[in-house]
């Protein structure tokens, strides 16, 4: 609409609070969005974003405070709060796309996307026209999986990607979009920044949710900081660096996020070692060792293999016959993921709400979960549990006003806490994290980054599976890079840098063509 | 020729109907050893619609020249009975009557009302100068209410008064639990009438637990063994029992082969009573081998 | 192409019932000549239309991620309403097919009113549908022996005699049941597969939360699967009453485990979210044929019958899981 | 203090089934004066004994989100092993308590047995628990009728008599069935809520993903559910035999159907992830009361005792969810 005025006001809340029982999780809130505008909602986790989206969204009532969105005619009107629901919400082009993914497993990705909100011809569904649309939504979003399999066998990030094109598919004035990348890929992102940029020429209003503050610099026009529950600020994007953004979340000034952690010396032992490691249909070829006190860093585009080879690892797919495992020079499988543990092998999972919590339960129960057995002779010690739990709180910095609450009802970066908090309560000696920031924020990842340098200093070994590339250079010793199935190469010192991590991934080069692979393939 | 004679029973799902497929299976083997040409095909039904399943089959498949049937229920298997008729097949119907006259040659059954008669008979001649007692019924069923409306017009003006009936469906545990309350509720009880024996072994049990064997007894119904063997030996507890045989069954599948194997006429009814069983003739009744 | 992929898919996951029905023929075939004959097969299709269209309705009932217990007893007491309205009808109204139509439409109207208390006691009062149909299964079947005096209610016998053309009358050889059998099916399957109601099925029984954040009007479907359910047992009662004319308190009895277990046994999911009318038609046929083989032969002893039904709903299971398992992990 | 809060919530959900358990004490006191007796609450509560004992394995079970819908016959099944078992071995030895401790210890071993059974199918065959309990279910019903002819197996008078003591005798003037009871409630209790065990039911049927995630042997967590489930048959199977003193192919039918409701009535979730013991207990001594309540009175016809059971099953279930659904909204 090239005639709409490029700053026309869309929606306001004023003095907006919200509680949970008697807990105030937000207050006084004002806001005031833009169409056209893509607008930042910053804070720390558990600062209240969420919480403050759904409520635009109509996804949880207000509990106090006033909205306005304005009608087709650009005239803002007041919107009753007790009947403001999602689909009151969706019809009038207020969408929001949760920071957990919310798709129906046993469908595939034409019937998750228009659910609820199917095309008919006459009485019955138009099964061609939706599989045309989702096919060209996909394509805008350049995600290239097939439309018709069951999403339950998608990875997290195409099934991230289906929620957007969900979301895109309904007709929407105000678009919010709580973390959306936390679980994509480099690649990925771009793509929906460009379908952002697409929108907002039209005249869609963006609410954006992230802790990546260089996305942030690179599409907000506006930043809004939210701290505690309260809006702490309201800028012009231009006008902020990284830093900035970075101190006014947190409330401090940031310095070194990444610390520098000693690499082993060339002597220390070798506790990992897979020699041709392969899994039928998942992993063709990997080999790597993993020294004491190293921090083995595993980069790679989305469906490399990363997660399938840390799973196999574990003992949750089986390695081939010709592969072999050695856990300190003795050479094991492990028939299940206790047995891994107990040899000291502990994983965390990527998938957080699928595969880490259990999302009605309560904290120190999904604590304990994986560790039962060290409060436990006979019968579960409880207020040992309670104590390792208060603890762990401390140690990974779970925000929390209600220790009562129940996992799911924690924020997201909180509950990615709570995950790594339950994965090291094990005290594994050889940790495996996949994507183990996802989520949190820029105050915390600092934190868990010196954590992780400082299991390395006391000799413990990490492997870090990670999409976030700053991430995997700022903080491994060494990268391993797969591509397809293989692990195509090792970087270190030098070679230990973006555009050849890229370069690899991409299957442009590989080392393991020196040794006659090509041959062999 | 060889003659198929298909015999359709309900399974067994409770002691008396036990007691029937034992019969049937015993006297199929006897007839097929004696008779070479003759072969009987035993179908046992869960459900009135599996019974005429089965009646389907046994016209559809085994090509039956003639069928002997115990239904499940009277009512619902009147139709599916009539149009094995309608084949030209010979039909006996065991024990429930259908609902519709003239479709069997044979019938071959116990007397249900006249199991209540003769108990309510027994009981209101023990309790002539007065005396309460309780009814333990069986399932809701046609049989249940035969016996029942029998027995409650046989002991009305008597001195007899019926304290309460409850179903206990032909099941021991029924009648234990069932027995343990009227205990619990009704300080004198004189007598009880369990209208069946599976019944009447969870009374029992329920009276000795309460130790008042010593003030009541109790009229069961059938003949089965472990009663009969009670009421032989005297038990004071079991004075009595009312038979209603589950043999009549080999009665039935015999009187539907000797039509084949004899050249006299075969058919109309045959009507076994229900005698009382007391200690004197008991001995007649007692088949030790029987599973009933 | 993946139109084609579909179809690919479906068949092979719809492979494991087949098998076991094929399996269940030839086996059939074997034991007895007579079981191949035009009768016997009419028969047994016959006799599964009463559990299959039941299980049709379960069919929705379960994906939607819900269950129905009370369906036998249900059955038992729409048959009793039925022979009731009919005896009593018998002398206001002159043309029987008249009557008829009228306790047919009645059927109707009580079969959905009883899916719809199920319904609005599962998602109003938010009960376990288990405990709901649990108890509405002991009150159908309390209320038709109650309706029965503790015996059987029978049909009149000059409208029994005209309405039993319904069971046993023939269209193109083929009995009526098994028409309205495969009418049934047809619109279940379009109605599942092809209509957003269906879709909305699915998406129930795979995740509510999920359903109701995409602005379905979960309790509302998920009722419709109880009224759909109820208005299945009312058409199979109407098929049932003309075969056996009558009801009591033990009419039924158990047609809930049997049309849970053919919607299993076809393939859908008993946990919800994904369910297959054919699948559901297969799996009525099994449970039948499995009855009709136990009475070809008299090599198994009578009692063990249900030994033999269960180790066979065992393996057909394990049959289709086992096809279905290598096509998608979970 | 989050201790603290989470005993107040666990308390309040408790209620339900609490609330539900006086009203019938009071309406029974009111139906009845013999209600309060010390004799009908001893046979109450000796009576909810089987009941009870097998629903406490049930919460295993449907904590860890199974279900089994084999117990019934499985009791039957047991039952009718051990009068083999004890009749059979009468010649060969002279004490009848050896004898019967042989018989008792054959129990718990073929109950063992069977749960496991059930468990493997579930979890190696990855057949649906419904399928695999409803195919054992017929199983075993066929085997002991099997087993006794069609007709009753009954115990040997002699041992029956000794063997009668275990559900006729008393402790401090309670039956014994009653001690087992609270024994099993007890040992139940404290495996479900203070063992690692316990823990990983929970977890498993809140969410089995991230159980396996979690280092949690599902499969061999959710057998040993079974097992327990077939170890807490034959407990109860063990006082019921010395009760009658015999096994037909009528014992224990509908005992699943009972077992289960007693554990939902009791708080339990159906789909898994929530159980409690006590509410399972509670649950047991509801459903025994209801059927005591109707038989101390005639005021209700007897044709309506099931609409009445129904009823009181659901309102029971509706007090406990309406408690539940307040505290922790789902
Ligand atoms: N349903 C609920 N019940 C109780 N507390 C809740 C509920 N939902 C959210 N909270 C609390 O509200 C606070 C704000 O949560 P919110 O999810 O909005 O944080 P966030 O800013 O999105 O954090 P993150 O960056 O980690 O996603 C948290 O303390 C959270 O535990
Ligand atoms: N076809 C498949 N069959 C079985 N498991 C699969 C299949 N495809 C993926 N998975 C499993 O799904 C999970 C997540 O898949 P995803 O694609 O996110 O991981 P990945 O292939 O290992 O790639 P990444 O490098 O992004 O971690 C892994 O456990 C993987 O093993
Ligand atoms: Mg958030
Ligand atoms: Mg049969």
């Amino acid at each position: 609409m090239p005639d709409t005025p490029p700053h026309r006001t869309l929606f306001t809340a004023k003095s907006l609070t919200k509680s949970f029982g008697e807990v105030r999780v937000l207050s006084n809130i004002d806001l005031q969005v833009n169409q056209g505008e893509v607008l930042a909602l910053l804070g720390e986790n558990g600062a209240g974003k969420s919480t403050l989206v759904k409520l635009i969204g109509g996804y949880e009532t207000v509990s106090g405070g006033l909205l306005h969105l304005a009608n087709e005619a650009g005239e803002l009107r007041p919107l009753n709060s007790d009947t403001w629901k999602h689909a009151t919400a969706e019809a009038q082009g207020v969408i929001l796309i949760h920071q957990e993914l919310n798709l129906a497993e046993q469908l595939n990705a034409v019937e998750n996307i228009f659910l609820g909100n199917e095309i008919r011809r006459g009485p019955f569904l138009d099964k061609h026209r939706m599989l045309e649309l989702t096919r060209e939504y996909l394509s805008i979003l350049d995600c290239d999986i097939d439309p018709l399999v069951p999403v339950a066998q998608l990875s997290v990030s195409v099934k991230q990607m289906i929620e957007i094109a969900k979301a895109y598919a309904k007709n929407s004035r105000l678009l919010i979009l709580d973390e959306p990348t936390a679980v994509l890929t480099a690649k990925e992102s771009e793509a929906l920044f460009q379908l952002i940029d697409r929108l907002t020429e039209q005249g869609v209003a963006i609410v954006y949710i992230s802790h990546k503050l260089d996305e942030i610099e690179r599409i907000a026009d506006r930043v809004v900081v939210l701290r505690d529950g309260e809006l702490v600020g309201d800028y012009d994007a231009k006008t902020l660096t990284k830093d900035d953004m970075a101190r006014l979340m947190v409330g401090r000034e940031l310095t070194n996020l990444f610390p520098v952690a000693t690499p082993p010396n060339a002597t220390s032992e070798v506790v990992l070692e897979l020699k041709k490691g392969a899994v039928p249909g998942l992993i063709s070829n990997a080999s790597f060792q993993l020294r004491a006190g190293e921090i083995l860093g595993f980069a790679g585009l989305v469906g490399s293999g990363r997660t399938a080879l840390m799973e196999a690892i574990i003992g949750l797919h089986q390695f081939s016959k010709s592969s072999e495992l050695l856990i300190r020079g003795k050479s094991v499988s492990f028939s299940s993921l206790a047995a891994a543990r107990d040899a000291g092998i502990a994983y965390l999972t990527k998938d957080r709400k699928g595969s880490g919590l259990l999302l009605g339960m309560s904290l120190p129960i999904n604590f304990s979960l994986f560790s039962l057995h060290k409060f436990s002779n006979g019968l579960i010690n409880t207020k040992k549990e309670q104590e390792a739990f208060s603890e762990a709180v401390d140690t990974f910095e779970i925000r929390l006003k209600d220790l009562s609450i129940s996992a799911g009802n924690l924020s997201g970066g909180n509950q990615q806490k709570l995950l790594l908090a339950k994965v090291m309560a094990a005290e594994p000696s050889i940790i495996i994290v996949d994507e183990p920031t996802r989520g949190i924020d820029i105050g915390t990842k600092s934190q868990i980054y010196h954590f992780i340098a400082n299991l390395a200093e006391k000799g413990h070994s990490i492997i870090m599976v990670s999409s976030d590339m700053m991430e995997v250079i700022g903080l491994s010793h060494r990268v391993a890079v797969m591509c397809r199935g293989q692990l195509v190469g090792i970087l270190e010192g030098e070679q230990k840098q973006e555009h050849e991590i890229m370069r690899y991934a991409a299957g442009l080069e590989s080392q393991l063509t020196q040794e006659g692979e090509k041959a062999s393939a | 020729s060889a003659q198929t004679i298909g015999v359709s029973i309900p399974a067994a799902t409770h002691g008396w109907a036990g007691g029937l497929n034992f019969h049937a299976e015993e006297t199929k083997k006897r007839l097929e050893a004696a008779n070479p040409g003759m072969k009987i095909v035993l179908l046992t039904a869960n459900s009135a619609s599996e019974q005429a399943n089965d009646l389907e089959d046994l016209v559809a498949i085994h090509q039956i020249d003639a069928l002997v049937v115990l239904p499940f229920e009277s009512a619902p298997l009147t139709g599916p009975v009539r149009n094995v008729k309608r084949r030209g097949i010979f039909v006996t119907v065991v024990d429930r009557g259908l609902s519709e006259e003239g479709i069997e040659d044979v019938y071959v059954a116990g007397n249900n009302a006249e199991l209540g008669q003769v108990s309510a008979k027994y009981i209101k001649e023990r309790l002539s100068s007065g005396g309460n007692i309780v009814i333990l019924r069986g399932i809701p069923t046609v049989i249940d209410e035969q016996r029942f409306d029998a027995f409650i017009e046989e002991i009305e003006g008597s001195n007899v008064i019926v304290l309460d009936d409850k179903h206990a469906n032909w099941n021991r545990d029924d009648g234990f639990t069932v027995m343990q309350d009227f205990l619990a509720r009704f300080p004198k009880i004189d007598a009880v009438w369990a209208q069946d024996d599976d019944i009447a072994i969870g009374v029992i049990q329920a009276v000795r637990q309460a130790r008042r064997q010593d003030e009541l007894f109790i009229v069961g119904g059938g003949g089965m063994k472990d009663i009969v063997k009670r009421v032989m030996d005297g038990d004071k507890l079991t004075p009595v029992d009312v038979l209603y045989p589950p043999s009549m069954i080999a009665t039935a599948m015999e009187l539907t082969a000797l039509k084949f194997l004899s050249n006299a006429p075969i058919n109309g009814d045959y009507i076994l009573g229900s005698p009382l069983i007391t200690q004197d003739n008991a001995e007649d009744y007692y088949f030790p081998e029987s599973p009933f | 192409m993946p139109e084609i992929k579909i179809t690919r898919s479906i068949d092979l996951k719809t492979a494991g019932p087949f098998v076991a029905l094929i399996a269940l023929f030839i086996l059939g075939a074997f034991v007895n000549d007579a079981f191949l004959s035009s009768g016997n097969l009419s028969n047994i299709l016959a006799r599964s239309s009463f559990i299959g269209i039941v299980a049709i309705g379960a069919t929705f009932v379960i994906t939607a991620g819900g269950i129905d217990l009370s369906v036998g007893s249900m059955a038992a007491f729409i048959s009793g309403c039925m022979i009731l309205i009919m005896n009593s009808l018998m002398d206001k109204i002159e043309s029987l097919p008249v009557l008829i139509l009228i306790a047919i439409f009645a059927s109707a109207l009580i079969g959905a009113a009883a899916g719809c208390i199920n319904g609005l006691l599962t998602t109003k009062a938010k009960i376990e549908a288990f405990i709901v149909t649990l108890g509405t299964m002991g009150i159908y079947r309390s209320l038709i022996t109650y309706m029965a005096d503790g015996g059987t209610l029978s049909l009149n016998f000059t409208v029994g005699d005209v309405y039993s053309e319904v069971y046993y009358g023939t269209l193109l050889g083929v009995p009526y049941p098994v028409w309205v059998f495969l009418c049934v099916a047809i619109i279940g399957y379009v109605l599942l597969n092809k209509t957003v109601f269906g879709r909305h099925c699915f998406a129930i029984g795979s995740n509510e939360k999920v359903a109701l954040y995409s602005a379905i009007h979960v309790d509302r479907v998920k009722t419709m699967t109880y009224i759909l359910q109820g208005i299945c047992v009312s058409i199979a009662t109407i098929i049932y009453v003309p075969r056996l004319g009558s009801a009591s308190g033990q009419t039924g009895v158990l047609w809930e485990l049997e049309a849970i277990a053919a919607v299993i046994i076809g393939g859908t999911m008993l946990k919800g979210g994904y369910g297959r009318i054919w699948g559901t038609v297969v799996g009525a046929l099994i449970l039948t044929l499995i009855g009709n083989i136990l009475n070809l032969t008299d090599m198994i002893s009578n009692y063990l019958n249900g030994a033999v039904q269960g180790i066979i709903v065992i393996a057909a299971v394990y049959l289709q899981r086992g096809a279905w398992r290598k096509r998608a992990p979970t």
